[in-house]
């Protein structure tokens, strides 16, 4: 069998061709943007929609929490091809029927915004629960000394809640990392499909699947490093026990 | 003014692959960049996934297929597509020593790869597969002929243009060889390759028309099918 | 007396919750300088009293006036009332310095970023001279040292003299305590009351919620009982401790000594 | 209005129990009965009949795939998360390198690492080829199967480790005070407890684990999703047939929660 | 008395955590209907030594004889010992009903699967038999109704009878009890001294560490006082808290009353 060599080439790795690590080293940045990218917009919808799932008119509430239980129950591979397809192409009818014209959704954007819809539906759940954490007394002060609805939002309710959030933001940072391989499936340059490509061109599966997996672990432990930072930075104001 | 170009992200050798350096080659790409330049398109290439490249076209994600499509009357009830580029049978090959023809007789009882969304598949379910053959699906081509050399599976229907690179590569050439093409069936086999298109984009097929028709009188069709062929790929 | 001017005046305060009445039109005047201390059982409807005074409860009916401005109030859909502007309540808040029995001071803040918030994120003050009023303050509630803690990390005592501390900062013109010495163990309710005392001395507008009947004796300069959602007795606190006419109010007195 | 924005209670508020019909809801539902029709009469569905026996036969293998590896997987969980709390420490360390590994990486490239990378070296060797196994190395459900088992394995590894350790101490005490031995003081008490207690989680590891199963269609396992693939390839529907596999997965979703919910009510909320 | 068979013998205990020794050569001879009480300070070695008797601390040094059988021990590597057969010691403890001081009620089982537990999986007795047993001795602890309960939902009082008929259920010949009132509030500690009262005019053999120094004086037959990991004074209640002769004695019995 001719591949039981090149299992053990590494130069195949080499980051200039013919050697492939230069493509898995711009999958992986592709990964990575999307990662942060989503990541992102889901906290933006995920805090969004804890807003409006605590202090939202009924309605609002009961959307949310369809949005959230769908997202939930359906699996990530489905709503990735749901979203891909579907979702952009919604986004860009709404905006040929707001006048903008057909917005040109690039892969990026594209997944960026899949992950960042599934990913929002997560942080919404963390969120809600964190700011439900909050002391009820903490947010009365803050009224009794005069600030506003948003003030007390921005100043008070947002930064008390964090503590209770960064464990289960730092489970969905992981989550989001992972799953921008799931856009392998739609055809994303990312990480796993560059990976996916190398193998196939050079036939040699098992090297290429060991250097992905390695640079996904490499994400995950770097990443755990750096929330161990931040949550020692946000717990600082917590005691021990709590 | 752009026009995306979907083709399979994965390597389908010898008409589309990547190289280490990320970028793609093969006898399509040449083939796609010589009717763009004629056609005066500023063509990008957009690598989408194979099995959703019908979907990617009518939602708007690519405007075009250069991806060995073949014409046929079913897609064409969704897409439309140029004349046809070009043409060849589909073939099957087999393990060196598995002795088995391509008929449905002789793959009575063995498992057969194709590759999803194609017309292999839906040839191969219906005279192979009703005929007492296991039809296994694949996301890739390269996967199928990947399991066939693993002895996974005993036989692989796919492009007899495709099979025969495979069958040159060190991989293929030491596992298998070519068992026959398969009998034609122009309703699910088609006319040939075409570019895939979005039903109604008639301005577009004509210009893609007209430069296949180019670059077939002048020479330019020719010129880079050397690179990859010793025969007529345009087909009769 | 008389030419002291009236720092808060309430009028036939009513409140109800669904279908409990707790306060059934009560009205007090606390002029500058008055140290008023409200006393009453559990569940008389002290602590809603308080809060109605600074909007956290919305009164059913009755107004309130702080420093001569009446709070403006509208019907809101349900049968109750609402305030008819917001932005007239945020500004009246910011004059009452409410310390709160569990003292809920952010936990988020080191205690010197508690008490410069309000100051310059609802006053508009600048933050180093808002820094500079903050330490004075801190260091006269005896917790200069402890400006850079966390607040998880102090004891109750210290913790409801921060909150002290940051209701002082907004320079009220009347400071509000429920309660703020009984979510406090025994040894620290006295490291609390000796600055709330200070403040008395001082003639600082007060009014205070307690359970510390000497201390109310010591301190108020007028006390309030309630009962059952009315005022049932108040005077200066020698007549309402020494002679108590009501027989309720007798009956309070002696339970609690 | 902004009082009750903001208001305190808001934040301290339970999912309120009263009516499920408010009248802002009937016309939600309206909404979405409407919003139902359209689907069902605007888009094409003509192709579910002749599919939907292929489709139930992938249901079949999802849930077996689901159920499959959920147990194998929980059995192979039970002595990780034990290990990594009172193993000798080459155990500790190898259980947590396995949990950090597995959880480290993407499930997909897991299964193509099994899959096309350590599935296409057997057949080099001519005894693998030649010994019974290689029937079943030959196709593609022993590969998935592993993959989420041991995907499943490491997941709940870690949650079994938490709810090892979380079993107050003086109850394996008082086990051992009677005599019990250590295999029976595991098996009575150490186990049972630690079940209990994580069985909440449990739940919401197998309804991730039911949202994993679609993935081992990319190694050609015909599961729901396959089937799925293949309805959108043979009639080029973009929407219809992925709408339908989300509400399968909603569906299977629902039953497992609702399974879970009576299994749990079945165990003394204050003592789990 | 010398015609009762020996319960328990412990001779020359010695017990070392690290750098410290709790314990520095105790010996104690329960015969058969003997009720022991040991008390001492806090942190003199009481629960070690229980803890000691059924291996659940392993000694450093000394034998424990439980019905005329030595447990066998062997040195382990680190200086220490441990025992030579575990079988036995497995055997050994079921004839040892501990009761702790935090019950340790297994939770995920009701009342009933918590006492025939040891019964039928440590002892093989058949289910219904120890089922039938079980009921007996909740019976008379009072506890029947609660059979079927979870130990969650009962009170500590509650619990700690559980916990008792479960060490009586496996028939020990002796009982050994570590503060098994220390975790209850006053009013639940009555039902549970009743209960071990009962046991001791039953004239069954009981080891007990206790607080509860007027029930030791009634139940007792014999009390021991450890300090500083040695038995300063031992003799019958009557002396020991009426008469007692060491300073040490004296001043713990006067600190307790
Ligand atoms: N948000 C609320 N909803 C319903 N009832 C309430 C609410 N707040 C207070 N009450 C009720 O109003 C009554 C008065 O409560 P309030 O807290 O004012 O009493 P209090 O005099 O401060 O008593 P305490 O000395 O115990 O603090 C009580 O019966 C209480 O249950
Ligand atoms: N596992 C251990 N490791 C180290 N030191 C221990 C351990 N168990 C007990 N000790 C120490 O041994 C000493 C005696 O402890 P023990 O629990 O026997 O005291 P006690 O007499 O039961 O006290 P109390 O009345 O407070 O229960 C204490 O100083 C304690 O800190
Ligand atoms: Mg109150
Ligand atoms: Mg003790």
């Amino acid at each position: 069998m001719a591949d039981a060599g090149s299992l053990i080439n590494w130069s195949l790795l080499a980051l200039e061709p013919p050697g492939w690590g230069g493509v898995l080293l711009a999958g992986l940045w592709n990964s990575i943007q999307i990662a942060i990218g989503g990541y992102g917009l889901g906290l933006i919808l995920g805090t969004g929609g804890a807003m409006g799932k605590l202090y939202g008119g009924p309605v609002t509430k009961d959307l949310l929490e369809v949005y959230t239980t769908l997202v939930r129950a359906v699996p990530e591979l489905v709503l990735i091809l749901i979203l891909y397809y579907a979702g952009t192409d919604v986004l860009s009818q709404i905006s040929i029927a707001f006048g903008w014209g057909a917005v040109d959704i690039s892969g990026l954007a594209a997944g960026i915004f899949v992950i960042g819809v599934v990913q929002g539906a997560y942080s919404t759940e963390v969120i809600r629960g964190a700011i439900k954490a909050v002391p009820a007394g903490q947010i009365e002060a803050a009224r009794a000394y005069g600030m506003s609805p948003t003030q007390i939002m921005r100043r008070i309710t947002l930064p008390a809640m964090l503590p209770h959030a960064i464990p289960g933001l730092s489970n969905l940072w992981l989550i989001a990392t992972k799953d921008t391989a799931l856009l392998a499936v739609v055809g994303f340059s990312e990480l796993t499909l560059v990976t996916r490509q190398a193998a196939g061109s050079t036939k040699a599966y098992l090297l290429f699947f060991c250097a992905a997996g390695a640079l996904y672990l490499m994400i995950t432990l770097l990443s755990n490093v750096l929330i161990g930072f931040i949550e020692r930075h946000y717990r600082r104001g917590m005691t021990r026990t709590a | 003014e752009q026009v995306r170009v979907g083709f399979a992200a994965e390597p389908y050798p010898p008409f589309t692959s990547p190289d280490a350096s990320g970028n793609w080659e093969g006898w399509e790409v040449d083939f796609m960049k010589a009717i763009c330049a004629e056609a005066k398109l500023d063509c990008v290439i957009t690598p989408v996934a194979w099995d959703g490249i019908i979907p990617a076209l009518t939602t708007n994600k690519i405007d075009m297929i250069i991806g060995s499509m073949s014409i046929t009357a079913e897609r064409q009830q969704t897409i439309d597509f140029s004349d046809k580029y070009y043409n060849s049978p589909p073939g099957i090959i087999g393990a060196k020593d598995a002795k088995f023809d391509a008929t449905p007789e002789g793959l009575a009882g063995k498992t057969l790869g194709v590759q999803v969304a194609t017309i292999h598949q839906v040839y191969a379910n219906k005279y192979f597969g009703a005929a007492g053959a296991t039809v296994k699906e694949y996301q890739t081509q390269d996967e199928a002929n990947n399991d066939l050399a693993a002895g996974r599976i005993d036989a692989v229907q796919a492009d007899s243009i495709a099979l025969g690179d495979f069958l040159k590569t060190e991989q293929g050439s030491a596992c298998c060889d070519m068992k026959g093409t398969v009998k034609d069936d122009p309703e699910i086999l088609g006319l040939g390759v075409g570019v895939g298109l979005r039903k109604g984009e008639t301005e577009l097929k004509d210009k893609i028309n007209a430069a296949i028709k180019a670059i077939r009188a002048n020479g330019t069709y020719d010129t880079f099918s050397k690179k990859y062929f010793d025969f007529d790929v345009y087909g009769g | 007396m008389t030419e002291r001017a009236e720092a808060i005046a309430v009028t036939q305060l009513h409140k109800r919750f669904g279908p409990l009445e707790v306060l059934k039109g009560v009205s007090l005047t606390a002029h500058e300088g008055d140290v008023i201390a409200i006393i009453g059982g559990s569940g008389s409807g002290k602590s809603t009293f308080l809060r109605c005074i600074n909007m956290l409860e919305l009164p059913s009916a009755g107004t309130v006036t702080i420093h001569g401005e009446t709070i403006a109030m509208k019907k809101d859909g349900h049968g109750g009332m609402m305030p008819a502007d917001r932005k007239q309540v945020q500004r009246l808040r910011s004059r009452l310095g409410m310390v709160f029995q569990s003292f809920n001071l952010w936990q988020h803040m080191t205690i010197l970023e508690n008490v410069i918030e309000a100051p310059v994120h609802v006053l508009g003050i600048r933050k180093d001279e808002a820094i500079e009023r903050a330490e004075t303050l801190l260091r006269r509630v005896g917790l200069h040292e402890k400006r850079d803690a966390y607040p998880a990390f102090l004891s109750g005592g210290q913790q409801q003299r921060a909150a002290i501390a940051r209701a002082l900062a907004i320079q009220p013109h009347v400071m509000l305590f429920d309660e703020p010495t009984s979510a406090l163990d025994p040894e620290l309710v006295g490291e609390v009351l000796t600055v709330i005392g200070d403040l008395a001395k001082e003639k600082r507008t007060m009014i205070l919620v307690t359970h510390e009947m000497k201390f109310a004796r010591n301190v108020a300069s007028h006390v309030v009982f309630l009962a059952n959602g009315l005022i049932e007795e108040q005077g200066p606190p020698d007549e309402i401790f020494g002679a108590p006419k009501s027989e309720r109010l007798k009956k309070f007195i002696s339970s609690i000594h | 209005m902004t009082e009750q924005t903001v208001s305190a209670m808001a934040l301290t508020e339970l999912p309120s129990k009263q009516s499920f019909f408010k009248p802002h809801r009937i016309v939600l539902m309206a909404i979405a009965a409407i919003f139902v029709f359209c689907v069902i009469w605007f888009m094409r569905w003509e192709w579910v009949p002749k599919y939907s026996g292929a489709l139930a036969h992938g249901v079949g293998v999802t849930l077996l795939m689901l159920f499959a590896t959920s147990i194998l997987g929980f059995f192979l969980a039970v002595p990780i998360g034990l290990v990594q709390v009172t193993g000798p420490w080459p155990l500790k360390m190898l259980a947590k390198g396995f949990c950090t590994i597995i959880r480290g990486t993407p499930l997909l490239l897991q299964l193509w690492l099994l899959y096309y990378g350590l599935g296409s070296l057997f057949p080099q060797f001519p005894g693998i080829r030649s010994s019974f196994l290689w029937p079943y190395l030959r196709e593609a459900w022993p590969y998935g199967v592993a993959a989420l088992t041991l995907s499943f394995a490491a997941y709940e590894g870690e949650v079994m480790r938490g709810a090892f350790a979380g079993v107050p101490p003086g109850e394996l005490e008082a086990a051992r005070a009677y005599g019990m031995s250590p295999f029976t003081m595991f098996r009575r008490i150490w186990l049972p407890r630690a079940v209990y207690r994580a069985l909440p989680t449990l739940n919401g590891e197998t309804v991730l684990q039911l949202k994993s199963t679609p993935l081992v269609a990319t190694i050609t396992v015909i599961d729901a999703y396959a089937v799925i693939s293949k309805v959108r390839q043979a009639t080029y529907l973009t929407y219809e047939p992925l709408l339908l596999l989300a509400l399968i997965y909603l569906c299977l979703t629902a039953i497992l929660v609702v399974a879970f919910r009576y299994f749990e009510s079945k165990i003394p909320s204050r003592g789990a």
